[in-house]
């Protein structure tokens, strides 16, 4: 059941993080890059602390909102929500976006000496951090919010912020890839709005969650035509890149700044994930099974197209962004299933992917600052015996893709496959047939391009350019990824924090017999 | 017919031609001009009564008031013309100015030869 | 082909105004009627025509009007007439130094 | 309170004085002073009550009256603020030119004209103030006396002539069917024409189009745009400010008066909505290709009535208050992208959007600035255009036309095209060596931009604060019979 708060304690620790960082700027001047990040690293444990002791209260298990902190007439009420269905997302995003913090300082210090080498003057760390933060806090309310245009406002704080971290800090041809982004995405945004807008002109209402009897408005937009779900969905499936509206992705993604793509890549997009959960199902629930079998088939030509193109690539960045993409199949495998397994898999999926993918692009990046600016696949090899931790912590970040012991991608996976398997089975034999096929597929992808890329890089004979460079072997970088590595071995303990709380949410929401 | 009504209508569309289609800033300036007149004339027009006499009191009118203001024409558009043609002189003579003006940068009355604006 | 477009466009304006004026107007000369519904209703000028003389005892009504009734008018009038002074003085304003 | 009313008299009697130092601060005192006597009316109106004061103390049909309502006050407000920043910022600005005394003459005298339209309540008088503004307008935009000033200027006043040429035909016609000028007297008689006859008759609709081409040419209403670009283009920056930001706000106001006052909202409302869809669009279209940044917002400015004039079209409830709003939002942040501009022009001396780049250094500040009206502009969160444009889209689909909601959503997402691509252009990329020495903008005309930019984030962090002010507006829009009920007692 869900508990009302009387202290908007969620609000508040989204909020505070959001308009905080305005000072950045200023704190900028004075402040060192190293003490920026404690910072905002700070900032950002409020929301992350105050997410984790919500959900460690016994109590307050089965979901915690806010008091509604703006409420009109038309637009409804807004408010935070901490439930089992948020929580896997809102922790996830929480530990990313504090830990990557504390890695952009030396990052970001590295790329901004490289810009000005180059002879350009990117704006200043403070600068940084503060689009850093609103970033990271708008995701966090993102995943928290009420009511749909609350989500949408969200949506686009979350955006903005990233667009000019692209724009000002990326790679390449950054503006080219700024604007690509911008407008896509803000396309996906408002064609989610204008569905949004029709949902709520129909029906009266744009809560998510009835403030008054805190439930769910569960087959509110049942009588709606289903072109009204239809473009909330398709907008979030913009958002998320699946395959067919995916083309923005691996640009913005692996020009981004790194410790940006560590957000960018599992975060953001994922969050569309609990979006197709959270607004789609539950507002459209019989729209959204008579759709469900189109989204199966989708999911799987995501995963299978993602990892194809991933084994493709030479770019370490661009590898990552389209193993993103494959991943994003993945999680939208296990929503589409619509069984308690699949939806379970799906969302505990997004965990396992944000920390082990912002593992890898923090890799990426550290290799990036040891080695001068080194992406290229096929100009490494070897470099083991050079990094041996960060070569460590890749295997540790790619064993969470692949989903093998000890990591949590094990249980996300299985839980995947499960579902999928149950509605296969549900299906017919034909389609089990297929499914599997896919699902085998889809898997030894990952694995093939997951341990071949580890090959090329770390195993093999060092290439004569890189034999010369000295490298010291546990800097800033290591350390931080390696703390997000040992938070996710420690849930693959403890999966069943997160797993029976969302499986008993889910339960009586999903259809019984699939 | 009413032939004032109708030939004021007869002026506004010949102002409206000379300002739509001549290429001479003056003409169009004069195309203004007659279009406005054209709504002057029309204005008047409206005030008149058949029969009617100037709306001033002289005589011994003042003893018949109500017979007067039973004879005379309406006050309220002369009083608008009055007002019109003040403004309308106003955009002339600056219409007049700024023709004064592009004569002398571009030694051409012609608006299409004018053409440092593009977009 | 423009010109001819505006032209014809300049015709029909000017037929439709003509046929407006000729058909939806009380015919010339019917001051003070105008046609309000079915009853037939005195233009305020009428009113004005019998007030005025005791108002302002002013013996040219169209006076009274010009500075009386619609006094804001003659104001916002001479203000027309104000800002036209002063945006010639700007265009104009020192041509002769500039040649 | 008879005073606030009498303040354009007051502004045009006091400029004769032409004392070199002092004008400025006698400028600034004035606009001052009429937002000040505005924001006293609010207080009032906003309690729902509509202020009537009968000129020369003679009752409304025969005499002029004026009547400050909700439409009147929204307009009046953006007015006065909008003239107030203007004319601080001009301090620094236009220190260079020559003729100030004319050009801070011409600038209250425009101001005065469009207060005298929105507080009016009599037709020809709402045309003699219209001339006021348009005229100071005409030679404000001639005024730096360059080639394309001048033949700005003169586009721009052969058009706008034409257009207000158009409104006293209007007027003309109108009277000769009632006979009658002022405006709440006009709308009873002409109810009573429509309901006895059982139709409109077609002298009520030639009028009635003839009002809406007039007031159209002033806000840049495609077809009749033509002018605006060049005009905005050749005007002085702040020029350009106070007539995206004021001019054409207030002939939204006359055009809403008049149209909806007069003929009712059925008869204009699906009008109103075709205009206002074709200026949307191709305004954006046209605005993508632009080369010059202040033509870029011309067409920008255009775009945004079709928002405006489409909403308000829709005639709901719903659209009326999101029209008003954004046309509130829209004369926000469009005077501040044309200060901003006119910041660059100070400094850099070119608007075109080739030759600038890179000044985000140099200029962070009015980068910052450029940038918040520029999201603004382009219905982004948390600024004040998304909280309007939102309504908008809203109202669009609740007034059962979701395809009119869809069109304006693609256009807001080419808006964020054009403004993103201009603001990178400028901004951002590599500089050239002649931006070497520029330097930020003087402070006294970075404080009005920052005042607008903080307006921006107010209305739209607090959106209710913009709907409390478009509410009086709207309700009177569509229930005008109070209106005219407070001005003429028993009619």
């Amino acid at each position: 059941m869900i508990t009302q708060l009387s202290f908007p304690i969620l609000l508040i620790s989204v909020l505070m993080p959001l308009l905080l960082s305005i000072s950045f700027p200023f704190l900028g001047r004075r402040l060192k890059p190293k003490k920026l990040a404690i910072v905002s690293f700070i900032l950002l444990l409020v929301p992350l602390v105050t997410i984790t002791s919500i959900f460690m209260t016994p109590t307050l298990r089965g979901g915690a909102v806010d008091p509604p902190f703006f409420s009109h007439p038309f637009a409804g009420s807004f408010s935070m929500l901490l439930d089992p269905l948020s929580a896997p997302f809102a922790f996830g995003i929480g530990l990313v976006t504090a830990l990557v913090a504390l890695y952009s300082a030396s990052y970001m210090k590295h790329r901004i000496e490289e810009m000005e080498h180059e002879g350009l003057t990117p704006p200043s760390i403070g600068t940084y951090f503060m689009l850093y933060t609103m970033f990271s806090a708008a995701m966090m309310g993102l995943v928290l919010s009420t009511n749909l245009i609350e989500f949408y406002i969200f949506l686009e704080l979350a955006l903005l912020p990233s667009f000019f971290l692209i724009i000002w800090y990326g790679y390449g041809n950054r503006i080219r890839t700024a604007i690509m982004y911008l407008l896509w995405t803000h396309i996906g945004g408002l064609l989610f709005l204008l569905g949004v807008l029709a949902f709520g002109s129909s029906t009266g209402t744009f809560d998510i969650l009835n403030m008054q009897t805190l439930t769910f408005n569960v087959g509110l937009g049942a009588n709606l035509p289903i072109v009204v779900m239809l473009m909330i969905t398709i907008g979030l499936l913009i958002k998320m890149a699946v395959f067919g509206v995916h083309i923005w992705l691996p640009y913005a993604h692996a020009e981004a700044p790194t410790p940006v793509s560590a957000l960018l890549s599992p975060a953001l997009i994922g969050i569309s994930g609990y979006a197709l959960i959270r607004i789609s199902y539950i507002l459209f629930t019989t729209q959204f099974q008579e759709i469900s079998t189109i989204l199966l088939g989708l999911a799987l030509l995501t995963m299978i197209y993602g990892g194809l193109m991933a084994l493709a690539q030479d770019d370490f960045k661009r590898l990552l962004a389209y193993s993103s993409i494959s991943q994003m199949g993945y999680i939208l495998l296990g929503i589409s299933t619509l069984t308690i397994n699949g939806v379970t898999g799906g969302m505990l999926h997004f965990m396992t992917h944000a920390i082990g993918k912002s593992v890898l692009f923090m890799v990426a990046g550290s290799l990036i600052v040891q080695f001068r600016g080194l992406r290229s696949i096929g100009k490494m090899g070897g470099l083991a015996s050079k990094v041996p931790i960060t070569a460590t912590l890749t295997l540790i970040g790619f064993l969470f893709l692949v989903g093998i012991p000890p990591t949590l991608g094990l249980w996300s996976k299985l839980y995947i496959i499960v579902g999928t398997l149950d509605k296969a089975m549900a299906m017919g034999t034909i389609a089990l047939v297929l499914i599997s096929i896919c699902l085998v597929v889809g898997a030894g992808m990952t694995a093939a391009y997951s341990f071949f890329t580890l090959k090329r890089i770390f195993l093999g004979r060092t290439p004569r350019a890189l034999a010369g460079e000295s490298v010291r072997g546990w800097s800033n970088l290591t350390a931080v990824i390696a703390l997000v590595a040992i938070v996710g071995v420690a849930l693959f303990l403890y999966p069943a924090v997160f797993i029976d709380p969302l499986k008993d949410f889910l339960g009586p929401l999903l259809p019984s017999t699939p | 017919m009413d032939f004032n009504y109708v030939i004021a209508m007869l002026l506004v569309a010949l102002g409206l031609y000379c300002l739509l289609l001549k290429r001479n800033l003056i003409k169009i300036i004069i195309g203004l001009a007659v279009l406005t007149d054209g709504i002057h004339l029309f204005l008047i027009s409206l005030g008149y009564r058949a029969g009617g006499t100037a709306a001033i009191v002289s005589g011994e009118m003042f003893l018949d008031l109500p017979g007067f203001a039973a004879h005379a024409v309406d006050p309220i558009p002369q009083a608008l013309v009055l007002t019109s043609i003040v403004i309308n002189i106003c955009i002339l003579a600056l219409a007049l100015s700024l023709a004064i003006y592009a004569y002398r940068h571009y030694k051409t009355l012609n608006p299409s030869k004018m053409r440092r604006l593009r977009g | 082909m423009k010109r001819v477009l505006t032209f014809g466009m300049v015709v029909a304006v000017g037929a439709l105004l003509i046929f407006t004026v000729s058909t939806d107007l009380l015919p010339f000369g019917s001051f003070p009627q105008r046609q309000v519904g079915e009853d037939i209703k005195n233009a305020i000028g009428q009113q004005i025509l019998v007030e005025a003389p005791e108002d302002t005892g002013s013996a040219n009504v169209v006076t009274s009007v010009v500075w009386g009734y619609r006094g804001y008018d003659t104001l916002g009038e001479v203000t027309v007439l104000f800002t036209a002074v002063v945006g010639v003085l700007a265009v104009l304003r020192a041509v002769g130094k500039r040649e | 309170m008879a005073g606030a009313f009498l303040t354009p008299l007051v502004d045009v009697l006091a400029k004769r004085m032409n004392h070199p130092r002092a004008r400025d601060y006698f400028a600034l005192a004035v606009t001052v002073g009429t937002l000040l006597l505005v924001v006293d009316m609010a207080t009032s109106v906003l309690g729902g009550d509509i202020l009537v004061y009968k000129l020369g103390g003679w009752a409304p049909p025969l005499g002029i009256n004026l009547a400050v309502d909700g439409l009147g006050l929204l307009v009046g407000l953006i007015v006065a603020g909008i003239s107030t920043l203007v004319v601080i910022y001009s301090f620094v600005f236009m220190r260079q030119e020559s003729g100030l005394g004319q050009y801070y003459t011409l600038m209250l005298l425009l101001t005065a004209g469009m207060m005298g339209v929105a507080f009016t309540g009599d037709i020809f008088n709402l045309y003699v103030f219209f001339e006021i503004m348009a005229i100071s307008s005409y030679a404000l935009v001639a005024f730096r006396r360059s080639k394309i000033s001048i033949e700005g200027a003169i586009k721009y006043l052969i058009v706008g002539s034409l257009g207000t040429s158009f409104i006293l035909l209007g007027i003309a016609l109108l009277y000769g069917s009632t006979g009658t000028l002022n405006i709440a007297d006009i709308a009873s008689k002409l109810a009573v024409i429509n309901t006895t006859s059982g139709s409109t008759p077609l002298i009520s609709i030639i009028a009635l189009t003839l009002f809406v081409v007039g007031f159209g040419i002033k806000v840049g209403m495609i077809p009749f745009h033509a002018w605006l670009p060049d005009a905005y283009q050749a005007a002085p920056s702040p020029i350009s400010a106070i007539m995206a930001g004021g001019t054409a706000i207030v002939g939204v106001g006359a055009l809403l008066r008049v149209s909806y006052f007069i003929f009712g909202a059925p008869m204009v409302g699906p009008l109103l909505i075709g205009l206002g869809l074709v200026t949307m669009v191709l305004g954006a279209f046209m605005a993508l290709v632009q080369r010059d940044l202040k033509r870029l917002l011309a067409y920008s400015g255009i775009s945004q009535m079709g928002y405006i004039l489409l909403s308000i079209g829709l005639g709901t409830a719903l659209g009326i208050t999101g029209g008003l709003f954004h046309m509130l939002n829209n004369a926000v942040y469009k005077s501040l992208l044309f200060l901003a501009v006119g910041a660059i022009i100070y400094r850099v001396k070119t608007s075109r959007i080739d030759e600038l780049g890179g000044l985000g250094r140099k200029m962070p500040i009015t980068a910052g600035i450029f940038l918040v009206g520029a999201l603004a502009l382009a219905g982004m969160p948390p600024f004040n255009g998304f909280a309007s444009k939102l309504t908008i889209f809203l109202a669009g689909i609740d007034a059962g036309y979701p395809i009119l909601s869809g069109i304006a959503a693609i256009i807001s997402v080419v808006t964020l095209a054009y403004m993103i691509r201009a603001f990178i252009a400028v901004f951002l990329g590599p500089q050239t060596g002649r931006f070497e020495n520029v330097k930020e903008a003087p402070r006294s005309m970075l404080f009005p931009m920052m005042v607008l930019a903080a307006v921006c984030v107010v209305l739209g962090v607090l959106p209710q604060l913009g709907f409390s002010a478009v509410e009086p507006a709207q309700e009177v829009l569509l229930n005008p019979s109070s209106y005219i009920g407070e001005v003429i007692p028993g009619a």
